[in-house]
């Protein structure tokens, strides 16, 4: 041991070289003046979810599947569909509310999401003077534009839009021999309490990116094409066909038939009319809500194949479907005596 | 307090002799009353920007420039809190420690020669003054904390009294070395006693052998005295909240702080007139402008002190009860006798070079010994084996 | 370490009377565990601390799990242990044992006086699942308040309905606040109505 | 309810009766709500029970409602300054039930996030040890300062600083990019300077010198017995250190001592985490050299529906604060865990705080419960 102190005098030094060096260095400083000096945010940071739209605020990207909601670990979405009067999925969320003080930032209901509809803000500053309705984010609070994701995470958001651009570059390829058929014909339901003229096509205040419009009205005419009088070419199905495959890489190669019913605007009758006498697993698939969202694992056809097949026992796994989907399917496997 | 009656007379001997006396009363108190609370107000600053810039941080800088209106937003503060008496408390005591916390550490300034012939009171026995008074603030550490009633507050109570009590007889018998030198118990002779020399310095006492000894264990002793970190067990947040003021709030608290900060701040001043030079410095003997220069050098020596004493805070660990008790009796205790030894043996040898050689080198190795004597042999740096 | 067969052959050899079981874990983990009867469960583990083969000197990991009646099984409170072996560097040996349900029946002995280290978690499995230990020093709650008469991590246990409701109740959170009596921000329930 | 003690001192001249303190739940230095009823005679104690769930949040039960996913984040929040580590036994011990194997850009990415931890868990422990000492905060700010570089990484690469969520089972979520890589070369390269001065600031110390040696001694064997894990079994003697014994991850390949102390004081266990720092930074160097390109994620492994098959099993790692296990186990459906069982290091660690604190100053049981290392949110759950 040396002299008594020494340490102790060391241990001064190293304190006096901080002091006067911090009236040098910057680097040597613990703190920031917060209000007036502000860490700049990595892109990568994270605070509270906000829902994407795209141009203006009709034209969410969200449509309402609930997978975040089922997702989320502390459960602090709450989605309620928009429905029209008839009751039909409007593709939209009426109620999106995120409590944001029961979230905790762990961006898993991004990761999930297969529409790219939600995604991570970077804004810290949340205090509110009110415990309970001040911290819960409604709809109007949570949609944010594409040019606000874009400003806040630029690399993240071109990437996410160059994947949305090729999604709908491909899907409008691949529907585009199928757009050049004759328009509807569709099987318009008898039963059906007369919609919009021209269901199949999508209606102009449906919730879609232009993209995704496209995409849609491709797939559905090419759908209502087959399904409809003779006019249609053959190849449309052929078409179709692979889009399938590929939205659904772990089911087993679906069978290419037409599906009529898969359609998100009609509402569960009609769905269960067009697939009247159709074999178990169509049935089961009208019974799904048509999102393809994924939120089971499968898309709407892999799901019913898959229930059909005996390798998914659970009924309940149809978020956009809710109870009604639940109780149909219920009933439809009774119907084939398989519960 | 003389000289201004003094002074009274030769410029105003017109005055009515009550009159003459009541001045010469005031002015010191009103002096006293107003310069040194407004030193603690800025010593808080001070401690709280040192501290920061030690720890890297900026320290206070929202309430005026630089923060220098914070002691004052500090002070609004605690005057408008909530002052809570815990019900079970006994009031009376309760309400009482924190005045009593204040009165002696004012009383302190009493005798301390601020600048060349500034003292309020020229007591004759200032030193013991000194002694006396200084001790009467632990009546209002353990008052505080028996009153609270909460059990913390009585460890920190008990632990101010043991540690007030033994570290006053090192302290003592440091400043011991000083009378001895000087042949009185008055700070101004003992100031005075400084002077000369080169620059008005080099006859300062620290720059003796057992100078520089007794200061350090005064210094050490003072700061056990005041409760400053090393030895800030009475409150150490840490292990007992806050110590005899854990129940403490407001303004109450307030005067607690004000009662340690002026006694600490009254002890540097002590130690700077006993071992520093006091209001010596280059250009304190000047005619006409010498008081001024001499206060400024007795300010700004004690502010030296003072802000060693915010930087051993900012950088050392807090002591153990039990090693601050054994550190007074077995370290301070012999070492401050033996520097009276020391000082005597100084004193009494023909050569001052050679004294001073001689008692250094004693005291170093006294010191030494000391050291080794008092290690119990097993604290110690440890080489570290590994596993692969 | 050896084949979990020659372990439990080892230890019905050792421990007279002890009915050893091998309980598989999932494939990919590897870690069968010996299920031991009650009775024995203590010389076992002693065994495996005290015998130069395994030394197993450090208890990692004690926990129950509870397995609810299923079919016509009944059901059963598992307490597993983990032990490894600090001198040899080997392990783990996973013993399980069983105990009934019924808070009467559910006793298994304690381990802590083998292994301090088990000290806590026992208590924290009594706590938990209401398993009691026979033997053990100190056999208080832990987590949950002194007061508390559940235990909570039993899968048949009802949390009251008495927690701070979030602020947007909706669905079953819903119907139990209002079950409970519980103060409901009223722009949930105007939703509600919706 | 606290046992009256039975009273084992000599009787002397003097009767004196004891106090009894609670030290907490709200108290400066117990890190968090945890509270201590001490019997003090004195200033001695005599008598010390912990008591302990105020932060119990039943995370165990709270994980068995979720999908094996959705228990990652929950175990942030475990001992939320080891985030990452806490990630990692976390998708280790789900990796080992479902038999999923981790790409090797992802082990190394594994490696890199847990060694940072350990170095931003043991620099603050120092610096809370140092609070408790009552050294005012410099060391705490001097080593927060630190702990900001890292975590701004984390953010960087993770996106929250100490609420990660960054693995995933079979590999991380986001991949390590040029710039997160080189901002962790700069910290590691630079962290040995700073852990010098720190060094230089404290281990001389003879205040420290004199309070942490010979105080809160642990005996080897009783550490064994004990369960104790990690530093603290370290600084006792135990040579038990899971990186080398189950040579998980990459480190069977890397390169590192483990720091033995032989005392088992403070001053043992406050020195051993100074040294492992110093192999840490030894660790990282070596990983950050050869970063291999590949896959960061098992591509094989869903993000959603995520099932494990059938059983039970334990997987643990070397957190920097000791054994971190997850006793996990799935049932038919796999969807998710039917019983998940943390087994939190610091939570065990505490079993001998009494016998540490017996005799020893009420200042003491200060020091030893800090250099116990423990968090709250990891004792409770």
């Amino acid at each position: 041991m040396g002299f008594l102190g020494k340490g102790l005098f060391q241990g001064m030094a190293v304190t006096a070289r901080n002091f006067v060096g911090s009236y040098f260095d910057k680097e040597r400083m613990v703190t920031v003046q917060y209000p007036e000096e502000r860490v700049q945010v990595p892109e990568n940071s994270r605070t509270f979810p906000f829902l994407v739209f795209d141009n203006t605020a009709d034209h969410m990207r969200c449509v309402g599947c609930k997978i975040c909601e089922e997702e989320c670990p502390p459960q602090c979405i709450y989605i309620v569909m928009d429905r029209d009067e008839n009751g039909k999925p409007l593709q939209r969320p009426k109620v999106f509310d995120i409590d944001i003080s029961v979230c905790m930032q762990c961006q898993i209901c991004v990761e999930v999401c297969p529409f790219e509809a939600i995604k991570m803000d970077n804004n810290y500053e949340k205090s509110q003077y009110d415990r309970f309705d001040d911290l819960v984010e409604r709809l109007p609070d949570l949609l944010k534009s594409n040019e606000y994701y874009n400003h806040i995470k630029p690399a993240e958001a071109s990437a996410v839009d160059a994947k949305l651009k090729a999604e709908a570059d491909k899907k409008a390829k691949k529907a585009a021999p199928a757009k050049a058929a004759p328009k509807p014909a569709a099987p318009k339901p008898a039963a059906a309490p007369a919609p919009v003229a021209g269901r199949l096509v999508i209606p102009e205040d449906a919730p879609f990116t232009p993209e995704q419009r496209a995409w849609l009205a491709g797939f559905l005419s090419s759908a209502g094409a087959v399904a409809g009088p003779a006019t249609a070419p053959v190849e449309s199905a052929a078409v179709e066909l692979p889009a399938v495959e590929e939205a659904a890489p772990d089911t087993e190669a679906a069978p290419a038939v037409d599906t009529p019913w898969h359609d998100p605007g009609l509402a569960m009758p009609q769905r269960m009319d067009l697939a009247k006498e159709r074999p178990l697993a169509d049935k089961l698939m009208a019974a799904m809500a048509q999102t393809d969202c994924h939120a089971c694992g499968y898309d709407c056809r892999g799901y019913a194949d898959a229930i059909a097949g005996g390798a998914e026992s659970d009924l309940s796994l149809c978020l956009p479907g809710e109870g009604e989907t639940a109780g149909m399917l219920e009933q439809l496997m009774k119907e084939a005596g398989k519960v | 307090m003389e000289t201004i009656y003094q002074l009274l007379q030769t410029w105003l001997p017109n005055l009515p002799e009550p009159i003459m006396r009541l001045i010469s009363f005031a002015v010191p108190i009103l002096f006293v009353i107003s310069v040194f609370p407004g030193i603690f107000a800025y010593t808080t600053l001070i401690e709280r920007k040192a501290l920061g810039r030690i720890q890297n941080r900026l320290g206070p800088n929202r309430v005026g420039r630089w923060g220098l209106l914070q002691p004052i937003a500090d002070g609004m503060k605690l005057l408008t809190k909530e002052d809570i008496v815990p019900r079970k408390a006994d009031k009376f005591t309760h309400f009482l420690a924190p005045v009593i916390a204040v009165i002696p550490s004012v009383m302190l300034f009493a005798v301390l020669p601020v600048g060349s012939g500034l003292i309020p009171v020229n007591l004759n026995i200032g030193i013991l003054f000194v002694f006396a008074i200084s001790t009467g603030s632990v009546l209002a550490l353990f008052m505080g904390g028996w009153a609270s009633r909460n059990k913390f507050s009585l460890l920190g109570a008990m632990r101010a009294v043991a540690q007030v009590v033994s570290y006053e007889v090192p302290m003592v018998l440091a400043a011991l070395v000083v009378v001895m030198a000087t042949g009185s118990l008055s700070l101004l002779t003992i100031a005075q006693a400084q002077s000369g020399g080169f620059l008005n310095i080099s006859n300062w006492f620290v720059f003796q052998p057992w100078g520089f000894v007794g200061f350090v264990l005064f210094m050490i002793g003072a700061m056990a005295e005041s409760a400053r970190t090393p030895f800030d067990i009475p409150e150490a947040e840490s292990e007992i909240i806050a110590g005899y003021h854990t129940e403490y709030s407001g303004f109450k608290f307030a005067l607690f702080q004000l009662g340690e900060y002026l006694a600490s701040i009254a002890l540097a001043g002590v130690t700077v007139t006993m071992f520093l030079g006091g209001y010596n410095g280059p250009g304190s003997h000047l005619p006409y402008v010498g008081w001024l220069i001499s206060m400024g050098w007795f300010f700004s020596k004690m502010m030296g002190v003072i802000f060693i004493v915010i930087w051993i805070r900012g950088t050392w660990p807090r002591v153990r009860v039990d090693q601050l008790m054994s550190f007074a009796w077995k370290m301070l205790l012999p070492m401050s006798i033996i520097n009276i030894f020391a000082a005597a043996l100084y004193h009494f040898m023909p050569s001052k070079f050679l004294a001073w050689v001689v008692t250094a080198v004693g005291l170093l190795i006294c010191w030494w010994g000391l050291a080794k004597l008092n290690s119990d042999g097993e604290i110690k740096k440890r080489t570290y084996r590994y596993a692969n | 370490m050896e084949a979990i067969e020659t372990i439990r052959d080892a230890v019905v050899e050792a421990v007279s009377g002890a009915q050893v079981e091998i309980i598989p874990s999932t494939p990919a983990a590897a870690q069968p565990a010996l299920l031991v009867d009650r009775e024995h469960v203590f010389a076992v583990a002693q065994l495996f601390k005290e015998d130069a083969r395994w030394q197993m000197d450090f208890c990692s990991c004690v926990t129950a799990v509870d397995y609810l009646p299923k079919d016509d099984k009944p059901g059963h409170i598992e307490v597993v242990y983990h032990l490894y072996s600090v001198a040899r560097k080997q392990g783990p040996v996973v013993l399980k044992v069983r105990a009934p349900r019924e808070l009467e029946q559910c006793r298994v002995p304690s381990l802590t006086p083998l292994w301090r280290g088990c000290e806590f978690q026992e208590r924290e499995a009594y706590d938990l699942y209401g398993v009691t230990f026979a033997g053990h020093p100190d056999l208080r709650r832990i987590l949950m308040w002194d007061e508390f008469t559940d235990f909570p991590m039993r899968k048949d246990y009802e949390p009251p309905a008495d927690y701070e409701w979030e602020p947007t109740p909706h669905d079953s959170t819903l119907d139990r606040a209002k079950v409970a009596g519980g103060v409901v921000p009223p722009t949930a329930l105007e939703e509600k109505k919706k | 309810m606290i046992q009256p003690v039975a009273d084992t001192r000599p009787k002397g001249l003097i009767e004196t009766e004891t106090l009894e303190v609670s030290i907490g739940p709200q108290h400066p230095s117990t890190h968090g709500v945890f509270r201590m009823n001490a019997t003090l005679d004195g200033e001695t104690v005599v008598a010390l029970k912990p008591v302990m769930g105020y932060l119990h949040r039943n995370h165990e039960q709270l994980a068995e409602r979720m999908t094996w996913l959705g228990s990652m984040p929950y175990t942030d929040r475990l001992d939320y300054f080891n985030s990452m580590a806490n990630n990692w036994a976390y998708a280790l011990s789900v990796e080992k039930l479902a038999g999923i194997k981790v790409p090797e850009r992802a082990e190394y990415i594994r490696v890199i996030m847990t060694e940072l931890t350990r170095l931003l868990n043991h620099i603050c422990l120092v610096g809370f040890l140092l609070q408790d000492l009552g050294a005012w905060g410099t060391p705490l700010l001097y080593a927060f300062r630190e702990r900001e570089k890292i975590l701004d990484l984390f953010e960087t690469v993770s996106g929250s600083r100490m609420m990660c969520n960054y693995f995933r089972f079979g590999g991380v979520r986001v991949d390590l990019d040029d710039k997160s890589l080189a901002l962790a070369r700069e910290i590691t390269s630079k962290f040995p300077k700073f852990l010098d001065e720190f060094e230089k600031l404290l281990s001389g110390n003879e205040v420290l010198l004199a309070r942490t040696q010979r105080v809160g001694i642990l005996p080897k064997e009783l550490a064994i017995n004990a369960s104790i894990t990690g530093p603290m079994a370290r600084a006792s003697g135990v040579e038990y250190d899971i990186r080398k014994v189950d040579k998980y991850g990459l480190y069977g390949t890397l390169d590192f001592r483990v720091p033995l102390g032989e005392v088992g004081d403070v001053y043992d266990r406050y020195y051993v985490r100074v040294l492992e720092m110093r192999e840490s930074v030894k660790i990282l160097n070596q990983v950050l050299r050869d970063v291999p390109a590949g896959p960061f994620v098992a591509p094989e492994v869903k993000l959603r529906n995520f099932k494990v098959p059938a059983g039970d099993g334990y997987g643990r790692i070397e957190t920097p604060k000791g054994e971190l296990g997850f006793y996990l186990v799935s049932d038919a459906q796999g969807k998710l865990p039917y019983r998940y069982h943390v087994r939190p290091p610091s939570f065990i660690n505490l079993t001998i705080l009494e016998d540490m604190c017996l005799d020893h100053k009420v200042a003491d049981v200060v020091i030893i419960l800090g250099s116990v290392d423990i968090v709250l949110g990891e004792v409770d759950r």
